[in-house]
């Protein structure tokens, strides 16, 4: 058995508006930061999986990713995996 | 020679919404609402001041990340620091928290949906700004409308916030009864609106700016009108 | 081998659209003009399929102030105030990404009033889903609302009413509807009638431009969705209503100031559309500078430029002099804000980049001379058997008790406030009545004057019979305007059809608009616009044909306005009259499962009547509450008219009808008002004099609900199913 | 001159209530994954800054995330260098 816990890091897709990243970027220069570009912003889940093995607690996280944790018809997501959760 | 009218600013930021209704019910209450931009550096001569309820910068980010940093906060910062009466509605209150100056912050509800409809609120303490007129106890029906008015503070800071009595409102039943299904947002505490320590900064999720006016829904606004108007006055 | 298909048919262009083209420039297009053709010429630009029909339209009055052919229609409202209303579909788009594809039709509207130079005032929503109890369509659903409130809650108008039905026949692809109504001064409303000088200069406001909905005119609205929709998925756009709330308000500001010659949003065929329309109406050509539009992304090429359709973009047409103003006030909304070119005499059109010229066509041609079609008709050859099938006649085995819950919680029928309560409906301080009513009622600033709207569609009954379901949908939102006491002035519409290549669909969308025409002349509504999407449906199944109307109407004093609530002791009057109808009632889909029959008869002279008796009886005060009759008959209507006023009934269903067609039959032209004991006979007085059929059937009071000899429930309970009908479904 | 990408990865104090987590949490049994918990959902932010060194701009990320990409009442935050951006 294997608990662990994973990161899903989801993106818009490139070449999407991200009206968020827009916002955030033009707030930058009047708190004196010129020089900062291309900001995104996308979500960032955290879960814990149990598993029969960390091969396939990985594999359940990617199916989750594309099935509800990602909008996979304009986002792309990553997936880290974390240090051996704690059981 | 009329009794001089209590001029009230209301602060519009890029994206907030309800800022002429704010201004109207400054009126309707017989108040002088006067706009001030975002940009501007000072506040002019104002008694108090309303932060309106909006999606200021598109509630991109966070709520009201974006706007606390709009150049017109350190002015509004000052004016609290002077005891000037502050109130933020919604949105408002979102930035207001977002700058330090209410303890908590505000999350996306509990259902996970927006919600606008008319709720029941009781007061808690008629030492702010904004329910000075008002006692302990009351009932008022005002709408809300937001997508992230779960009101939360941590653990350690929950114990201040009750125990300084800086809990203004609470969402209830139509008699004042709390009870989870009332909680439209799942608050913390059932928590609608907080002030801070001096009781002149407020901030609330209801809109009492749309329950002034008989002809579009409920009137129990007016008495949170009337309570700041006559706090603004005493500073006249 | 695969043989590669010529440029023009990737494009969307047919054989003869190329050779026309040839013909409109005595030479062969390049590829960049090929571009701008085939998404001018698409379907959903030039409606060239529709035109040749929508001829027929009553489009008159002395209320018109602006017809078809601008971005949106405008009636006089008095006091020198226009209103400006406008529907469009985003049918397709929120079938691949149903909360973008909503919250950018919002966005798409909302323009399309502001530039007109109305301030927009209120958002109606008429949607239409497969069942929920399909996962897909639930998700659609959920989508679609989340991004409409997503969108219009941000924008601060409020959105006030709408509709929501489900058929099976949407499940492939939904109707997204969004309808729009702005306010502005009738002298300063922005048409193309303006003069526009030679040398005005062409200034582009609001967002970057990105590689959005490239090929999205002709790729996402002319061709029927296929199963794999992978392709056209880059294509989505993402709304971005703060960059949309500025707009607004920069663009209200300009106008205000008068600032500008003309305004001309950017939606279906982005910059091409917008400089090829304000060239063409003004009666000049036009030169367009691709490198000074702003971009979003690297390396963009012309005709990407041309036709990308990203949001938040208007189009400003200023005299020289004023630019430099125009540029002070975008800045201070944070808006970028660029001069792209100028308006020059002659009708050419020549789009330059980097010094080279990358495309050079009659303004004109793009934007006025597409081509027009007469598509082949014919009746569907099914419809018979449907109509023969009348339930009417049908056994019915289920006990009216049932049937009535049945018929109460059919997502159809039950309460749509998990809907509304997302929406933000109290915004700008005005709404008087919002969602839920038969019209909601919108006060005019500073006035005690309303306006009255409404949206609505017949899907069920245009299926069995497209022109009377589209003669009914205006008679139906006509009545629901005229119910709260507002008198209906005239129309919008976005007309939801299948592919009109087909001969059947092209019948229906022939009936429809007849429908339409007769019922908007009988009851003085013209047709100030509307929309039409085609091409919904996928494989080879159409949606039902179903126009939607947006019908505007207009009340001297809100104050008088009629609510649907019922309050204890009073009488209650069944005005109309009720006949065995049952084709495409909402008892004959869930009750027996049947689909089928004739829809109800429609007399125009009857509904005439019965409304003016509405408008009438508000006027005077008479009325304590009305209510009309639709989906669900009498037994619907009454129990709405409980549920609001917290208010029992008891009733009589007088006459010789057997009982469940009493209760559920459509029939036309009817309502359920209720009226304090000393005015009723005033009432009936009205009623005789405006000969419209009238029985007293009941009284009003207490807690229970009771439609006497055929069966009895309360208030609470019925409360209780209506409301939660919605929610239960959405749990799954 | 260092012109480097960086991601931000927002998450929500450990003892509030996340909304959006309990609802991932309550659909994924629906879709077969009954061995998930203590899914929380945060906030990924990615963007460039152009500063003098890798060590300044680091510095200067820090610092954002502190007064505007987090807010530290509620959130805590972690940053992830990626490698050299291309200049
Ligand atoms: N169903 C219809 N009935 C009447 N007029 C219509 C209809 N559909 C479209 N129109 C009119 O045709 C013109 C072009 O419509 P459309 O392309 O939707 O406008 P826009 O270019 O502003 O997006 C508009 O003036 C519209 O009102
Ligand atoms: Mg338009």
């Amino acid at each position: 058995m294997s608990r662990r816990r994973f990161e899903v890091l989801v993106s818009l897709k490139p070449g999407l508006l991200d009206p968020q990243g827009k916002a955030v970027e033009g707030a930058l220069p009047a708190l004196g930061w010129s020089n900062v570009t291309g900001v995104r912003v996308g979500k960032h889940i955290e879960l814990t999986v149990d598993a029969g093995s960390d091969e396939q607690a990985r594999a359940q996280v990617e199916e989750m990713a594309v099935r509800l944790l990602s909008n996979p018809v304009i986002e792309t997501f990553r997936i880290l995996a974390a240090e051996e959760a704690n059981p | 020679m009329s009794e001089p009218r209590p001029r009230v600013g209301v602060i519009t930021f890029p994206g907030s919404l309800d800022d002429r209704d704010a201004i109207r019910a400054v009126e309707t209450m017989g108040g002088q609402g006067v706009p001030i931009w975002h940009a501007d550096t000072s506040l002019g001569d104002v008694d108090a001041l309303i932060l309106p309820g909006g999606f200021s910068y598109g509630d991109y980010l966070r709520t009201g990340a974006i706007a606390r940093f709009a150049r017109v906060m350190e002015a509004v910062a000052a004016f609290a620091d002077a005891g000037g009466p502050v109130v933020g509605v919604c949105n408002g209150f979102q930035i207001l928290c977002e700058a330090g100056m209410l303890p908590g912050a505000l999350i996306r509800n509990r259902s996970l949906r927006f919600v606008c409809k008319p709720v029941d609120v009781r007061v808690e303490t008629s030492l702010s700004a904004l329910t000075e007129g008002l006692i302990a106890g009351d009932v008022l029906r005002i709408p809300v409308k937001h997508g992230e008015g779960q009101f939360v503070v941590t653990e350690e800071e929950l114990p201040r916030l009750e125990g300084d009595g800086l809990v203004v409102l609470r969402y209830c039943g139509p008699d004042g009864e709390l009870d989870d299904r009332h909680n439209v947002n799942g608050s913390t505490g059932s928590i609608a609106g907080v002030r801070n320590e001096r009781g002149n900064v407020v901030g609330l999720m209801p809109h009492p700016e749309h329950a002034v006016d008989p002809d579009v829904g409920t009137t129990d606004g007016q008495a949170l009108f009337a309570s700041l108007l006559s706090f603004a006055a005493a500073k006249v | 081998m695969e043989v590669e298909q010529p440029l023009h048919r990737a494009l969307g262009l047919t054989d003869d659209e190329l050779e026309r083209i040839r013909e409109r420039l005595g030479r062969d297009p390049n590829p960049t003009e090929l571009a701008m053709y085939g998404a001018m010429w698409s379907e959903h630009c030039s409606y060239k399929s529709s035109k040749i029909h929508l001829r027929r339209l009553p489009t008159e009055g002395p209320q018109v102030l602006v017809g078809p052919g601008q971005d949106a229609g405008a009636v006089d409202v008095g006091d020198a105030l226009a209103v400006v209303f406008k529907m469009e579909s985003h049918s397709h788009p929120s079938a691949i990404e149903p909360y973008q594809g909503a919250a950018t039709g919002v966005g798409g509207i909302v323009r399309d009033v502001v530039s007109m130079g109305a301030r927009p005032i209120a958002l109606l929503d008429p949607l239409r889903f497969g069942p929920l109890t399909d996962e897909r369509n639930r998700y659609l659903f959920e989508g679609v609302v989340a991004g409409i409130g997503g969108y219009g809650n941000r924008i601060g108008v409020p959105t006030v009413g709408g509709e929501i039905a489900f058929a099976e026949p949407h499940g492939a692809n939904p109707a997204v509807n969004v309808m729009c109504v702005g306010v502005a001064p009738a002298e300063r409303l922005v048409t193309g009638a303006r003069a526009v000088a030679d040398g005005s200069i062409m200034v582009l406001i609001g967002a970057a431009t990105g590689r959005d909905g490239i090929g999205g005119v002709s790729v996402l609205a002319s061709r029927t969705i296929e199963d794999d929709a992978a392709e056209s998925r880059p294509s989505v756009q993402i709304g971005d209503p703060f960059a949309e709330k500025l707009l607004i308000e920069a663009c209200l500001e300009l106008v205000e100031r008068g600032l500008l010659e003309g305004l001309q949003d950017l939606g279906g065929a982005g910059i091409t559309c917008a400089v090829s329309e304000s060239a063409s109406r003004a009666g000049m050509g036009a030169v367009l500078r691709l490198d000074a539009v702003p971009l979003r992304e690297p390396e963009m090429e012309a005709f990407e430029i041309l036709t990308s359709e990203s949001q938040e973009r208007m189009l400003a047409i200023v005299a020289p002099e004023r630019v430099r103003a125009v540029e002070d006030v975008c800045r201070r909304w944070g808006l970028a804000c660029v001069p792209i070119g100028a308006l020059v005499p002659g009708g050419g059109l020549r789009v330059e980049a980097d010094g080279v010229i990358v495309a050079e066509v009659p303004a004109r041609s793009l934007a006025d001379e597409g081509p027009e079609y007469d598509r082949p008709m014919a009746p569907p050859s099914t419809g018979d058997g449907d109509i023969d099938d009348d339930p009417t006649f049908a056994m019915v085995t289920t006990a009216p008790a049932d049937a009535f819950f049945g018929v109460l919680t059919s997502p159809n029928v039950a309460s749509k406030r998990w809907v509304w309560e997302q929406y933000d409906w109290i915004v700008q301080g005005e709404t008087v009545v919002g969602p839920g009513g038969d019209a909601a009622l919108i006060r005019l600033e500073g006035s005690v004057k309303a306006i009255a709207v409404s949206t609505d569609g017949k899907g069920r009954f245009g299926h069995l019979d497209p022109y009377l379901g589209a003669a009914h949908a205006v008679a139906e939102a006509a009545r629901n305007v005229a119910t709260v006491g507002a008198t209906p002035l005239a129309i919008t519409n976005c007309l939801n059809f299948g592919n009109p290549e087909r001969p059947e669909v092209m019948w229906q969308f022939a009936e429809s608009i007849r429908g339409m025409a007769d019922a908007c002349r009988a009851l003085n509504t013209p047709v100030t616009g509307g929309n039409v999407s085609f091409y919904n449906g996928s494989g080879g199944s159409a949606i039902w044909p179903t126009p939607v109307i947006g019908m505007l109407g207009v009340i001297e004093d809100h104050r008088l306005a009629v609510g649907h609530a019922f309050v204890p002791g009073t009488f209650v009057y069944l005005l109309g009259e009720t006949f065995a109808e049952l084709g495409g009632s909402e008892f004959a889909d869930v009750v027996l499962g049947r689909i089928a029959g004739r829809p109800p008869a429609l007399d125009l002279d009857r509904e005439r009547r019965l409304q003016r008796m509405l408008i009438e009886a508000a006027a005077l005060d008479l009325v304590s509450s009305a209510h009309d009759c639709a989906e669900g008959g009498v037994a619907v209507a009454l129990a709405e008219s409980a549920i609001a006023g917290g208010t029992g009934f008891a009733v009589t269903l007088a006459g010789d009808l057997p009982p469940h067609v009493a209760l559920f039959s459509e029939s036309a032209s009817r309502a359920v008002v209720s009226v304090s004991p000393a005015r009723a006979a005033r009432l009936e007085e009205l009623a005789i004099a405006l000969e419209v059929p009238f029985v007293r059937i009941g009284e009003t009071g207490g807690p229970r609900i009771v439609f006497d000899r055929i069966f009895e429930t309360t208030v609470d309970e019925v409360s209780a199913a209506y409301e939660e009908a919605l929610p239960k479904l959405l749990a799954g």
